[in-house]
């Protein structure tokens, strides 16, 4: 089933991504939060069987998150970008590591880079970095100079007593 | 009679020494002759007495407990014993009735000692290399211990100076009895711990396994113990199947016939560790169960026929040496 | 028998890279792995989004050590998709040089590590021996040894040097001289037929869902392959077969596919087409001019919007998700490789129920290249 | 300040002159590939460049080295896993810096996770700098190394010992928790 016929059946928006250098159509349309599972089921059931990635923006402007779901179908050779906005203050959302195993990963990756809540995931936590004490250091508002500043270049040398520096 | 103590034990020490010696050049040659294969330049022949001696000069700042601490002389000194029931170049140092037996058991002493201190130091790899030595022995007994009952049937006597000299008045036995010959080779490359069968010291698996936890002396001194099993096991096949490189009887020739046979046994040594260290260059290494079940299957028939080429040969043809 | 726990890494030989796993081991057999990554991770798509659209050509090769060159033209793919650019067709063409090279030296160093994981050292040996010809073909071309920052949204930094293609010819016809000593060392091994075939095996019906693609999914049977899926730079021009399983050519069938002795396989034939694809370049590769006629490069604004470019690395799909705001620096740039899902769900599931033994050639045969997990 | 600095030139007995002899011509790297220059290590060990002609071949097990090398950036998580390897090796022990990042950050200078000076975590006994280093420079710096060794100058696990505090201060300032 084309990707087309599929936004139709759930009354989804879509527009059409530029592609230069690869040649398959890419589809990206905005889904509601909670009619999301719904919308990945119905896509993988029709074929697009690959989960290829789970990416997370942060405009901070408008103060939201935003999660793509990325899916491609090898039968119908086309790209399905799902996007949801999570307000940015409260970020939460569920789980959906029982649709693709993968995704496990990829919400183990935004909880610690982004912040984001995933409901149902019990093995978020620690899993990139190591004993952080900021705020998550993907997001928009960190600043890495600063703080590369204050933890390591504020790490005095070692004073062997001869000649100083 | 004290003079002729001092020069035996000075012998003796000699012996010794000169086993370890060449052991540590095989190692250096195997390295050498290894990367001349991986289209390498490859380290001075000499590099494993450096290595050696570095080791033995480095600090030690591990300790776990004194059978730790231990093992690794128990190990050296394990293989010195067995190094001297074996005659090289038919110079026969402690010698007895069934020293062939005895030597069966003589040789699991150093294995033993390493496998107690790789315990002793409760590092899990360690303690799965250990588990894959021991699994391993057991895999390369059994052929062995036929290609040893066949020897013991053909030449009629358990000793191992006995069989010397049976071989040289008769026969070698691996123009006697190749069949079993070609089975103690299979042992013998299992017993030296080369590919395929390096799986209790396998890097990729287990961190070099039970060698884990080892460093600076206590590993200097494992060399020293690799070096000293190298030359007994490839002795133990030249004893068995090249008449221990005896070609001079030395009861006719004295000394002349010492150095000459020294000279052969040597040869004799290296050719069987070059044959070893050709096949550890070419071959990826087995899985413990499969060098398992290889070893019970093939080497084990092939020793079961050289026992029943030897049983015939000596019952019913009587052909005796 | 009591379990004991097992750590395989970050310090260890028989990992490929800085990464980790925790296994549980029951005599054995594993129970239970996880992988714990974040050893190499620097930050990258943060780094990104501080530095200007061009700037970023120089830091994205290092996401990827072994095989660099996918992330600087999927990264190049990207912007030229934002920026609606049609580039050159001979910049085409030597991007394909360029990505074929980068794909058989990082096969060669796979194999090379893969044998040596089984304990053959010198077939390790000589492969990496032999990609230093690749090395230095690619320091003819790019002046780098490594990090070659040669494909650049637009095109390519420069044209071919004279005789380039020559040497490459060269170079080709003494690496397929080569492959025959790999074959009767590595891939007619009587040990590797008892070792490799049915460890460590992906099960056929979920490896799409897994995520696994690349060789590791044509080990199973499928014969998906970006460069034929979804084409790109000079492919749809040019002959080729995707090597998968069963159809192994002249190497026999061993094992149900989908593992290590397949995946291998796979890795061991698509060098060949690689030779083949490099061959057909070299004749086929126009005249014209090698790049498009940049803008001011200190004013380079890409439109906003999103744009998804993948292309097939060694490992896999390789993927970047790029985002623009219409500012002079990427907004977000998501980074899709490989062994995100390999190294980490991949090897976690399959792990449980294998011999410790194994474990080591498994993840090498999948070809789990650490710093693209956590970049 | 410390009133007896440690002299650059160690005087030694006559037999310290033979074990830096030994060991300088059998330096044994441990494996450990802690960052992107571990990309070159595989030709410095192979056929083209072979360091084994020098003596020096990879370990498996710290216990076992003499030689770190610490190929490229080194981020937090690493460095406690390289303090660690590095305190498990046995004395005299060596290290070497390889590429532009564990001088000053290289590219990752503006990083949030990578520590930016290596030395100011362990004693560094020599920096290969470039971006990567070619093979060339690797095998170049094992025989400065060697040099260095030989004139009694690669004296850093000294340097450990006697700072030890020092360095430990500033371990501390990166990780939270030590015992894991």
């Amino acid at each position: 089933m084309k990707a087309e016929d599929i936004f139709k059946d759930l009354e989804l928006k879509f527009e059409n991504l530029k592609v230069k250098g690869n040649t398959l159509p890419r589809y990206k349309a905005e889904v509601q939060p909670d009619k999301l599972e719904e919308a990945i089921i119905k896509f993988k059931s029709n074929g697009f069987n690959h989960f290829v990635a789970l990416s997370c923006i942060d405009w901070i402007k408008d103060e939201k998150f935003e999660l793509v779901y990325h899916l491609f179908s090898y039968e119908e050779k086309e790209d399905v970008f799902l996007s949801i906005f999570l307000p940015r203050n409260e970020p939460k959302y569920k789980t959906l590591r029982h649709l693709f195993p993968q995704i496990e990963t990829y919400e183990r990756e935004i909880h610690e880079m982004f912040g984001v809540e995933f409901e149902g995931n019990d093995r978020l936590g620690e899993f990139i970095l190591e004993d952080w004490d900021n705020m998550p250091p993907m997001r928009k508002d960190f600043d890495t100079v600063k703080y590369g500043k204050e933890k390591y270049e504020s790490v005095p040398l070692i004073n062997e007593g001869g000649e100083k520096e | 009679m004290i003079v002729d103590w001092l020069i035996q034990a000075g012998l003796v020490a000699l012996y010794l020494f000169l086993a370890v010696v060449i052991g540590l050049l095989f190692m250096g040659i195997a390295r050498k002759v290894t990367a001349r294969v991986q289209n390498r330049v490859g380290p001075p022949v000499y590099q494993n007495f450096l290595d050696v001696g570095k080791l033995l000069a480095k600090k030690t700042n591990i300790k776990h407990n004194w059978i730790f601490d231990f093992a690794p002389l128990f190990a050296l000194a394990g293989v010195l014993l067995a190094l001297a029931y074996l005659p090289m170049g038919g110079y026969k140092m402690l010698s007895g009735e069934g020293d062939l037996i005895l030597l069966l058991y003589i040789m699991a002493i150093p294995a033993l000692g390493f496998a107690l201190g790789a315990g002793a130091s409760a590092n899990p790899n360690a303690g799965v290399g250990v588990m894959r030595a021991l699994m391993l022995m057991l895999s390369y007994e059994m052929p062995f211990l036929l290609v040893l009952l066949a020897l013991m049937i053909f030449y009629n006597t358990a000793s191992l100076s006995t069989l010397l000299e049976k071989q040289m008045s008769f026969a070698w036995g691996i123009v006697a009895l190749p069949i079993s010959a070609l089975a103690a080779d299979l042992a013998l490359q299992g017993m030296m711990m080369e590919k395929p069968f390096d799986i209790p010291i396998a890097p990729h698996e287990i961190a070099s396994g039970p060698l884990v936890e080892f460093g600076g002396k206590y590993l200097g001194m494992l060399m020293l113990y690799s070096a000293g099993s190298i030359v007994l096991e490839t002795t133990l096949f030249v004893d068995l199947f090249l008449g221990g490189g005896v070609v001079l009887n030395p009861a006719h020739y004295g000394i002349i016939a010492y150095v000459v046979n020294y000279l052969v046994w040597f040869v004799f040594i290296f050719i069987v560790w070059m044959i070893a260290v050709l096949i550890n260059a070419v071959f990826p290494r087995f899985r413990i169960e499969q060098a398992f079940k290889f070893y019970w299957k093939w080497p084990t028939v092939i020793a079961i026929l050289g026992l029943i080429q030897a049983y015939i040969m000596s019952v019913f043809m009587g052909v005796v040496p | 028998m009591k379990e004991f726990e097992l750590f395989v890494g970050p310090q260890h030989p028989g990992i490929t890279g800085n990464f980790m796993y925790h296994l549980w081991v029951d005599g054995d057999t594993i129970v239970k792995a996880e992988a714990h990554p974040g050893y190499l991770h620097r930050g990258f798509e943060k780094l990104m989004e501080r530095r200007t659209w061009q700037m970023n050509v120089a830091l994205i090769p290092r996401i990827c050590v072994p095989e660099p060159d996918v992330n600087e033209a999927v990264y190049a793919m990207g912007v030229e998709s934002l920026m609606d650019w049609d580039i050159p067709e001979r910049a085409k063409y030597i991007r394909t040089i360029v990505l074929e090279m980068a794909r058989i030296s990082s096969h060669l160093l796979t194999i090379g590590g893969y044998a040596g994981a089984i304990g053959l050292y010198t077939v390790g040996q000589w492969t990496v021996g032999d990609r230093d010809y690749l090395l230095d073909l690619f320091e003819q071309l790019t002046g780098a040894r490594v990090y070659h920052i040669f494909i650049f949204p637009g095109g390519v930094r420069w044209d071919l040097p004279d005789g380039f293609l020559r040497k490459l010819e060269k170079v080709l016809n003494y690496l397929e001289g080569r492959l025959e000593f790999y074959d009767k060392l590595l891939f007619a091994n009587e040990v590797f037929f008892r070792r490799a075939p049915d460890v460590g095996v992906v099960p056929k019906d979920k490896a799409i869902e897994w995520g696994v693609t690349g060789p590791n999914l044509r080990a199973c049977g499928y014969d998906y392959d970006v460069r034929k899926v979804d084409p790109y730079a000079a492919y749809p021009d040019l002959d080729f077969e995707i090597p998968h399983y069963p159809k192994f050519g002249d190497f026999d069938v061993l094992g149900h596919g989908c593992d290590c002795y397949s995946r291998m396989i796979v890795r061991r034939l698509e060098i060949e087409q690689s030779i083949k694809i490099l061959r057909q370049v070299i004749k086929k590769i126009p005249e014209g001019p090698h790049t498009l006629k940049l803008p001011n490069p200190l004013a380079w604004k890409v439109p906003a919007g999103y744009a998804y470019a993948r292309v097939e690395s060694s490992k896999g799909e390789y993927g970047y998700f790029v985002v623009s705001d219409g500012g002079k620096m990427p907004y977000r740039v998501h980074v899709r490789g490989p062994s995100y899902t390999h190294g980490i769900n991949v090897t976690e599931t399959i792990a449980k129920g294998l011999n410790i033994a194994d474990f080591s050639q498994t993840i090498f045969s999948l070809d789990v290249c650490a710093p693209d997990i956590e970049r | 300040m410390n009133e007896n600095p440690l002299p650059s030139v160690i005087p030694d007995k006559e037999w310290k002159k033979i074990q830096r002899m030994l060991s300088k011509r059998s330096l044994w790297m441990i494996h450990f590939c802690t960052g992107c220059g571990a990309m070159e290590m595989p030709p410095v060990m192979t056929s083209r460049y072979d360091m084994e002609r020098f003596g020096i071949i990879p370990m498996a097990t710290p216990r076992q080295a003499d030689l770190m090398l610490v190929t490229g950036y080194v981020a937090t998580k690493t460095l406690k896993r390289i303090v660690r390897v590095y305190e498990q090796m046995q004395d005299p022990k060596y290290v070497i810096a390889f590429g532009s990042c564990p001088i000053n950050g290289g590219i990752y200078w503006d990083s949030y996770n990578i520590i930016k000076r290596l030395d100011k975590y362990i004693p560094v006994d020599l920096y290969i700098a470039g971006c990567m280093p070619r093979p060339e420079a690797v095998m170049d710096a094992f025989l400065k190394l060697m040099k260095d060794i030989d004139e009694g100058k690669a004296n850093g696990w000294m340097r450990y010992r006697k700072y030890y505090d020092q360095y430990k201060r500033n371990q501390m300032r990166i990780f939270k928790r030590w015992d894991e």
